[in-house]
């Protein structure tokens, strides 16, 4: 069989062949392959060499120092260590927390979990173009406000956020610390933690071209932010995540970012050239509404929903053609319309009857023309079979 | 999701997707496109003597999911040269073996089932009223 | 520069290259790189059958059932979400825990954290064997006792715990679970999770020639064991651990598993000379002390006192030449004398004049040659070098 | 654990190690093995007029770490031609830091400043005597 064309790059990335090398390598190194933690030995002592450098790329990468990288299996650790571990550390200082319902599970579920044990979470609902603005927050904010949470990039959507805006109003607020999910961000739009003004950030390798299974929080040194721990062992990554930490892993996370962010500026001009060539192709069609602006999101993703076209038919009649998401990947899995799509206001209906392209390193012109061509198949032909009164009823 | 073969033999080719014309076609449909699932039924059959209709052709409409449509497809495809009866030729159970479909989608079913005995309905009144 | 034999197994081992082909095959793959939760198309299919053929393999090889399996990113998530995860669920049952002062850090910090939180734990001392009996489990349960969290094979020092006398000791009592972080075990001796009747058990991969970065928690679904979730988001793993899989760990894992399972035997016992072989040459020297029996620890460590020599000086002495940790991974980048033979009855000097053996499988005659040579040399001239009056002071 | 160079030179050559026999030769310990650091100094010197004394050989046995027997080696190899002075050729934050010594070990410095000027203290008053 052959393969659809892999249009998902948000729910993940193919492993470029320069991270794979990169990982072989070490996977069967003869001597690098000790334990980092091992102080009593050349292959300890090596395999740590890997680790700090892979720090330093990693937080040369996004604009953090090294002692902000905090190592973690992916940005859903991540964001449960920023965001259980910030709200333990100042548990006295309030029990109110700020963000928004288009998050990633890996925030909601969180904050979920924080009201069932007596927080007090604001739901911010962004705008209709996605955008959770500055003065939101400002409004949200309370006196015993002790966390905001707010991606940067949207998975679903790819709007960006302005984050410096809403740093800024956090920094005006004695104690509201800012944690960002920046898991979409790398390779999409300039990372910049140390000029961001957020305190804390959320990454993961394999949303970048790097392996699954790694990531990173960076807590910000500058800026004092303290958390508590979560997993307590060895003591690793100074005690605030213990557990042996994966050269291979990290090395790849390395090189996947130094990359991306080496590749940003040319990448964003040719994937912004096919998006524009996949929008016209289906806007074509008539019907289509696109959900994000051209604009306000990053180029390797477009969100549309078909008119009178159910979801599921849809999704189905273009799957041996191209792999496509019809929500996050993480809770794609589940039947239920999009949550993003509908708290920027699309009916059920239209949220289910929408696709998301996700565009990459490895997507060509002609893989945005197969992609045209399946989709404008399937839905003159659904549209056919459910002839003029699908829309009358 | 994965769809068994005749599910998405019945989905992708669609082959009695379509509408009856002519005064002697009934057409029921039931459900709604806003909740998801909508069918349309067109049935035309020929009288014999005082038995039940016999269903010469019959045609659908859907908006739903590729259950829905390769369920409609099937019963369109299969009526020709069957007496026209007040219910779905299988029982919905076992459509829903029949196709492979999972439970949550039990729903559909009579949703179809609906669409198809009211188009029979149409049917039948349509002649008596002949 | 040379590096020297590795003999550092209980820290870390080096990926089998066996295990390194699969998961380069898996990272270099052109259609098993989707998101093992992208339901919608055929790359997230493929990616989530790696998953389930890793479940079905790891689960295999430890006697357990698929179901029974939640990965994590390693023994230190495992623990962590064993102890955690239990105690949070049945918190309303008992605030009673046990556990020994001889496990790793990864049950020791959790308890120690659970300590913090109000609850009371009893820390069993082994006996001068290492051994904790299943009379001392039973002397501590109390009536509120809900977990009982003890080792397998301890990793200092290799002793093998009777955990199935153990279980059967909890099993009388109502309520009391059995947990036992298993990571040391695979390979070493035979695990069989079903008939073990524990009620939840660690694994890491980077103990068996697998991957560093990836482990399981396995939680016996026939016992009807329950835990809460500790992380939040896509709802991976039965929603008890969320965050994307990574296949090509995952992968790496089974295989390892698969592999060391399949090698017990014979490794046992090429293995088992090898160390005679090193204990030997090492007891030739006098003043040597064994930290374990030879029957009742597995055969890839060995533990070893040396009497009139300072342990730094040992450690600096034989680094060229051989690999070898004076305490655990884990803790050996601290220069505290390893607690677990502090706990075991040696002295603070002993405990620090100690080194620890770990053989495995790329192991030889050679090595363990070169390993008695170095150290003998050492031993003889560092004692030389403190003269008499040392042992006299 | 890395090491300077200088300490691993001293440490894994230690050329001073030993013992000096014979009634003018001064000898004083400090420390104990115990407490995981025990040195010994055993020196030899030949007295000037009225002056100092100086230092003709020293050597030293040691039970402690790569660095405390690289500074008693350090310190016993370069003694000979010296004068016998009550306190260490370098005060021990010099050494410390000669060294590359963690601060965790300057205890380690105060054991190897008790020996030395005791065995210089003992081989004065044997002097003394003379
Ligand atoms: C915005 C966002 N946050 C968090 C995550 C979770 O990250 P990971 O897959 O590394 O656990 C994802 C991806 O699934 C994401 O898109
Ligand atoms: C007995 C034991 N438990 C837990 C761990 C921690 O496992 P991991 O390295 O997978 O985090 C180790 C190893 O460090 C161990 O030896």
């Amino acid at each position: 069989m052959t393969m659809p064309v892999y249009l998902d790059s948000a729910a993940t990335t193919p492993t470029d062949p320069r991270v794979a090398a990169v990982m072989t390598r070490i996977l069967r190194s003869a001597d690098e392959y000790g334990n980092p933690a091992s102080s009593t030995h050349e292959y300890g002592d090596r395999a740590s060499e890997l680790v700090d450098a892979a720090r330093e790329r990693v937080a040369a990468s996004v604009g953090a120092t090294t002692a902000d990288v905090v190592w973690t299996s992916g940005a859903t650790e991540a964001n449960n260590l920023a965001i259980f571990g910030v709200t333990a550390y100042y548990a006295n200082q309030g029990r109110h927390i700020i963000t928004a319902r288009t998050e990633h599970k890996a925030v909601i579920d969180p904050c979920w979990e924080l009201e069932r044990r007596g927080w007090r979470v604001t739901w911010l609902i962004p705008g209709p173009d996605g955008i959770v603005a500055a003065d939101q927050v400002e409004a949200a904010l309370e006196d015993d406000t002790i966390l905001v949470s707010l991606m940067q990039v949207n998975n679903e959507i790819g709007v960006i956020q302005d984050t410096r805006a809403i740093a800024a109003v956090c920094a005006q607020h004695d104690g509201a610390r800012l944690h960002v999910d920046a898991a979409q961000s790398i390779g999409k739009v300039p990372v910049d933690f140390g000029a961001s003004g957020a305190d804390l950030m959320s990454l993961s390798a394999h949303k970048a071209y790097g392996p699954k299974g790694v990531g990173a929080l960076l807590v910000s040194q500058r800026r004092g932010v303290r958390l508590e721990a979560r997993q307590f062992g060895g003591g690793q990554e100074r005690g605030l995540r213990s557990g042996t930490l994966a050269p291979h892993q990290l090395a790849g996370m390395a090189t996947a970012f130094t990359l991306a962010s080496q590749e940003l500026p040319k990448e964003a001009q040719r994937i912004g050239a096919l998006r524009r060539r996949l929008w016209d192709g289906l806007a074509a069609l008539g019907g289509v509404l696109r959900n994000g602006t051209e604009q306000g999101t990053v180029p390797q993703l477009l969100n549309v929903s078909f008119e009178d076209v159910e979801g599921e038919a849809l999704l189905a009649s273009v799957s041996e053609l191209i792999a496509v998401s019809s929500g996050s990947a993480c809770t794609s899995s589940s039947n239920e319309p999009s949550y993003v799509l509908r708290a920027l206001g699309r009916s059920d209906r239209l949220a289910e009857s929408s696709l998301r392209f996700g565009l990459g390193r490895f997507t060509h012109e002609a893989d945005i023309d197969q992609a045209i061509t399946a989709v404008g198949n399937a839905v003159k032909r659904l549209r056919k079979i459910s002839g003029q009164c699908a829309t009358a009823a | 999701m994965r769809y068994s073969r005749l599910t998405w033999e019945h989905f992708s080719n669609a082959s009695s997707a379509g509408v009856l014309t002519g005064t002697d076609v009934a057409r029921a449909a039931a459900g709604s496109a806003a909740d998801g699932t909508w069918v349309q039924f067109d049935i035309r059959a020929k009288r014999r003597g005082f038995a039940a209709a016999l269903i010469i052709e019959a045609r659908f409409q859907a908006f739903g999911c590729p259950h829905t449509i390769a369920v409609a497809d099937w019963l369109a495809g299969r009526a020709a040269g069957r007496s026209a009866e007040l219910r779905l030729p299988e029982p919905v159970g076992a459509l829903q073996q029949l196709f492979g479909m999972p439970v949550e989608k039990l729903g559909r079913l009579f949703v179809l089932e609906d669409a198809w005995v009211g188009a029979v309905q149409a049917l039948l009144k349509k002649q008596e009223n002949a």
